[in-house]
């Protein structure tokens, strides 16, 4: 047999936006050409997948920044390398009075991933810089899951929705329109350009003990980003082979989010920024959100100097 | 005397128990990674904070207002249905299978629907939880029902007895096992589901809470806010099923 | 009047469908009390069962005169989880007020005992209890299954006495089951006794004395009589 | 001839049932949202096409695996503790509160720990399922036990039955009851847990496919997975459940 | 040998708490029979049950012989979802083969009812099935509590007989309650008249004839004695 080369093992939400870079790399066999041997573990959910790493069962899942510097907090060594610089967006019916955030009070307002969620901690941080008002306070706020909260915009029971931004992809295609993007959020309060809010999260133990690994992976993954972005084809494939489900209008707005978000910038300058927006949400969130960890780790970003 | 001592030695009793449960807490804790069980203290701790701030309290009454109306009214509807069925062989022929439809209706889709139906509302959610309890409570009473004695029954028609009698001193009595099993399982299970109907679809309640901790994994604060429903359940248990139940069951211990 | 036309009556199902009773057809005029006996197992209780309607019948016709019903079951059949006095105020159903439920108690033998719960009574204290929440009711029609069974001789005679005495105040229409031939001697109208597999009626005998006017002797003798008769009609058991 | 044509009634009013239940579920569905409630037919559809291509068998039969284990392992381990506790009385004072703990600890956190704790392994999945039922099970069972007549326990300890006997003649049918109802409710208390750990942790099964069509919103989907496994129940009932109580309850039916 | 020496024994809690025993003293020697008898609820089953060891003794001491033990209980005690053989069976333990216990359902007359649920029997068929469970155990102790109460005569006959036949095959210590003086009279070795409250012994009678002469003369005059004894040991009830 072929000498052995190192198995990665990803955990992600099957049919999630993860699913279609790797079944690129799959069936391009863009694993093999890295040598890496990639193994998708498929869930349903977000919780799931971090459970999953926790455990062991995984090598690697995708998470936000957030979220890794939480965990860093409370002793876990996990890191992460920029996977997508999409997050949420705020979207209302196209022929909804709301014109900009200011709009924002009184309204029926859904939120997606609770009140921690990082998108709605940055636009209530926006909201109190710009008008000092707190959003939480002056609109009827609904937790709840996305699925549920889409279905209850369109149902008017809802007047905004804050949704992850397949979601809100989804969304636009069915004739709604975004109000405000998490990126554009973060720009106004003070980033310089699109952060990198997801990322492949594995923990550095692995990371040192399997360079070529997550070397290959990250390359493999990259390779894949560059097909689906620049091949609408490849869209096209992924569809006939059942990993995306949805058609027409929804799959373009999905397939143009998905290329928005792919990051551009080199991991400092996503590192500079996620610091940044780090102590807003530190200010806003409180020890609920970021523990006992009042300043971004700089570690959290893997592969960078002084992440050594 | 002695009975004036009766409730001071269950009182006894109770802290003896809940001692050694929080000892054998602590001493696990104390093998395995804090982290992933904290030590008595820690929850404690967190749990006091969460009070004084008055976080645990608003959240804890919310849910408790939510098993209480669920719970209510799944033992009505419930128990009214699981007395039918039981009672009357042709319609437990017929809606035998719809039962066993309504028993295995998954949560979520029952939440998700009622949700949708009537909007994120106060009584969309506990409508949702009394809908996955009420087949329970139907199926426990029902067998209870089954297992009537006719010889009571067949007393009470040759005295005719009026159904309210007949309901109260005839069948009740006999269902009170059904039934206190059917309430202590019930508001376990009623409040399970409150936890994911707060989740999908609330802003406050315990599950509400215990879903931010469960997403930062902070266990000490999923703990501390799982324990004060616990707490207040063993209250409600202590002061009011087992007095009740005691009652009830007054007549059995006569030859113990 | 209680009217009883039996044809056939059936108990069970498949491989253990036994025909329990074939042609038995009496009357019991009002006010009057009739004993019927007869080997055990041979179909009484459920010829009492299907009085009071506890059993469809399968081929005859019963009819029940009006009013209030009251009976004595085989067991006590009291309510465990409610003492005796509410056992006995549950049967009243709502006149309440007329019975005077504690001096009943007393005139039974369970003085005290008022507040027991079943459990905590003697089998012969449950019975005189249950003969108790009959007597309360009042009834136009009572039905006995062997209610001084099991109750030494003193007490049993105590309580028959009771009985005539309830029994005389108002024209009650009685069906009473009895192995004790002499009791049935002493108390009845009419004697029928049951025989037979299917049972039919192999005897009766009615009895003219007046029932106050019966002593030992007469009784001993119609008792002697009818165990003769009893012997005669059935011969291997 | 009626002995043989009992079975046949019992399908015939089975047939009625379930087609009753399905022409409501048709009426209702073309009066709201289709997207909302979609028409059985439409979920026929789904259900086939799923089964067509092997999905549904295979998750079906991944659920059914863990429901079957769980549900063996919470009415042994739980009907013995509440056995226990409802024939000893020391042994329930002290132990009560730690069942009433039990019973309220949210599914979530034992589901969590038990992963946390032994990984995201099909024995912890299986474990976390048969401990949020276990606790029920055994409430259930004590107030059975509870409820034992001590005129046959009496009985047996004069004629001095062995405790095999005790538990088989005596004790067990007249826990009948509280089995047929701690297993109905059972298997769909499990269930509703499973696609809880389903979704928590493991990468198939229905709760798995549940919630991928939930993040869809395919309400045809989830009800397809859904019913395909109340299907199931409906056939495990009648066909196990229920010729099981019928012989259990034979001496029931004597008079009636 | 049975040995029975109660001082005192209570029944009951808090208000309801009655004193049912005070001083009851005798022997069975092994392989007698007493009789038990008294007014209704003056604690005979009350006494059976604590030499069964299912009360406990206040105060005082019970002795009973080693080997195995059957009982008559007051009410049937048949586990209602066994059949009639089954029940029979059940009381064996391990020692099945060694009894018939087809010819022994015969015997008591229930013929055919061996795969009858107990609920599908006469309560008379009932109480027969129990004796019969009694029986089929050989015991070397037997307690009876008015084992032929409510069957007729010529039932209750036969089955004194087939109690005999079975008795006097082994020797058997038995303690029987009864009502029925005159069933004392033709089975007892010793009969003991229980009375008073709390209860004690008010009277015994030793009856030294060899059970198989006594004639009909003979019980009746002995059952005439000890209802007399009684009368006079209890004035009013
Ligand atoms: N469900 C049943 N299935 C089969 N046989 C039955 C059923 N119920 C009663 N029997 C039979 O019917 C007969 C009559 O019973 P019943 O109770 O009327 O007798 P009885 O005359 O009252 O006897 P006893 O004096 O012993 O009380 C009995 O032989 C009994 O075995
Ligand atoms: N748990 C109890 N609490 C209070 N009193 C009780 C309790 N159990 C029994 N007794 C009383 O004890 C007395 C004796 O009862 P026991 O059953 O021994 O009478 P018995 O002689 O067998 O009567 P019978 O001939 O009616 O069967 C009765 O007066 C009864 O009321
Ligand atoms: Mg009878
Ligand atoms: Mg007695």
């Amino acid at each position: 047999q072929e000498s052995k080369v190192p198995e990665v093992r990803v955990g992600i939400l099957e049919y999630g936006t993860v699913a279609w870079e790797l079944a690129t790399v799959k069936d391009y066999e863009l694993d093999a050409a890295h040598d890496i041997a990639l193994e998708i573990v498929p869930f349903a959910g977000e919780d799931a997948t971090a459970i999953a790493l926790k455990t062991g069962a995984v090598d690697v899942i995708v998470s936000d920044w957030l979220w890794v510097s939480r965990m860093r907090s409370e002793g876990e060594d996990f890191v992460l390398t920029p996977y997508s610089t999409s997050a949420a967006a705020l979207m209302v019916p196209q022929d909804s009075p709301l014109e900009d955030i200011e709009d924002l009070t009184g309204q029926r307002l859904g939120v997606a991933g609770g009140p921690l969620d990082k998108s709605w901690l940055l636009l209530q941080g926006l909201a109190s810089e710009r008008f000092d008002r707190d959003l939480a306070e002056a609109n009827e706020i609904s937790y709840g899951a996305p699925p549920l909260l889409s279905e209850m915009l369109k149902a008017d029971r809802l007047d905004a929705v804050l949704t992850f931004w397949h979601y809100a992809a989804r969304l636009e295609a069915e004739g709604f329109r975004e109000l405000i993007g998490t990126q554009d959020v973060a720009y106004a309060l003070g980033a310089k350009g699109n952060v990198s809010m997801l990322g492949y999260v594995f923990r550095r133990d692995w990371a040192r003990d399997n360079p070529e690994a997550i070397q290959g992976f990250i390359a493999a993954t990259t390779a894949a980003k560059q097909l689906l972005a620049s091949d609408d084809d490849e869209w096209r494939r992924l569809q006939e082979t059942g990993v995306i489900r949805d058609e027409g209008e929804t799959l373009l707005a999905l397939r143009d989010s998905y290329r928005d978000g792919i990051p551009r910038r080199g991991g400092a300058q996503d590192r500079q920024d996620a610091a940044l927006l780090y102590e807003i949400l530190a200010q806003i969130g409180g020890e609920d959100l970021v523990g006992g960890a009042r300043v971004f780790d700089p570690e959290t970003y893997w592969g960078l100097a002084g992440a050594r | 005397m002695q009975v004036r001592a009766e409730p001071l030695a269950r009182l006894g009793w109770f802290v003896a128990s809940f001692s050694a449960l929080v000892l054998v807490w602590a001493i696990v804790s104390t093998l395995v990674d804090q982290r992933y069980l904290p030590s008595p203290g820690a929850v404690l701790t967190v749990m006091l904070a969460e009070t004084a701030d008055g976080d645990l309290p608003f959240h804890l009454s919310m849910t408790l207002m939510r098993v209480a109306f669920a719970f209510v009214l799944a033992m009505a509807i419930g128990g009214a249905i699981g007395m039918a069925l039981g009672a009357r062989a042709r319609l437990d022929r017929f809606f035998l299978p719809w039962l066993i439809v309504a028993l295995n209706l998954p949560a979520l889709v029952v939440i998700v629907l009622s949700y949708i139906w009537f909007g994120l509302t106060e009584a969309a959610a506990i409508g949702a939880v009394a809908v996955n309890k009420i087949p329970m409570v139907a199926a426990t009473l029902r067998e209870g029902t089954r297992a009537l004695d006719p010889l009571y029954s067949e007393m009470a028609k040759v005295f005719r007895f009026s159904w309210v009698a007949r309901l109260r001193h005839v069948v009740l009595p006999q269902l009170q096992p059904y039934y206190a099993a059917a309430a202590r399982s019930g508001i376990a299970l009623i409040w399970k589901i409150v936890l994911v109907v707060e989740l999908l679809g609330r802003s406050n309640g315990i599950g509400f809470q215990v879903h931010l901790y469960f997403q930062m994994f902070d266990v000490a604060g999923i703990l501390a806010y799982a324990l004060a429903f616990v707490l207040v359940m063993l209250a409600i248990d202590g002061l009011l099923l087992q007095p009740f139940e005691r009652h009830a069951r007054r007549w059995r211990t006569v030859n113990a | 009047m209680l009217k009883v036309e039996i044809n056939s009556q059936a108990l069970g199902h498949g491989e253990k469908k036994v025909d329990v009773l074939a042609r038995v057809t009496f009357r019991v005029d009002t006010g009057r009390l009739i004993c019927l006996t007869g080997p055990s197992g041979c179909g009484k209780t459920t010829l009492l069962r299907l009085v009071l309607g506890l059993e469809t019948l399968d081929d005859g016709s019963i009819v029940v005169p009006s009013g209030r019903v009251a009976a004595v079951f085989q067991e006590p059949r009291l309510l465990p989880w409610r003492s005796v006095e509410d056992n006995i105020r549950l049967a009243l159903g709502s006149n309440k007020e007329r019975v005077d439920i504690g001096s009943l108690i007393d005139r039974v033998g369970l003085a005290g005992k008022g507040r027991n719960f079943p459990g905590e009574l003697s089998l012969g204290q449950a019975r005189r209890a249950a003969l108790a929440r009959a007597f309360a009711v009042a009834p136009d029609l009572l039905l006995l299954d062997e209610p001084f069974a099991s109750l030494d001789q003193e007490t049993a005679m105590r309580l028959r006495e009771t009985l005539m005495s309830v029994w005389s105040r108002r024209p009650t229409t009685t069906l009473m089951v009895t192995h004790d031939l002499v009791e049935a001697a002493q108390l009845a109208d009419e004697v029928i006794v049951l025989g037979g597999r299917p049972a039919t009626i192999v005897a009766r005998r009615v009895l003219a004395w007046d029932r106050r006017q019966r002593d030992a002797a007469y009784t001993a003798e119609v008792a002697a009589q009818l165990a003769e008769v009893m012997r005669a009609a059935l011969p291997g058991l």
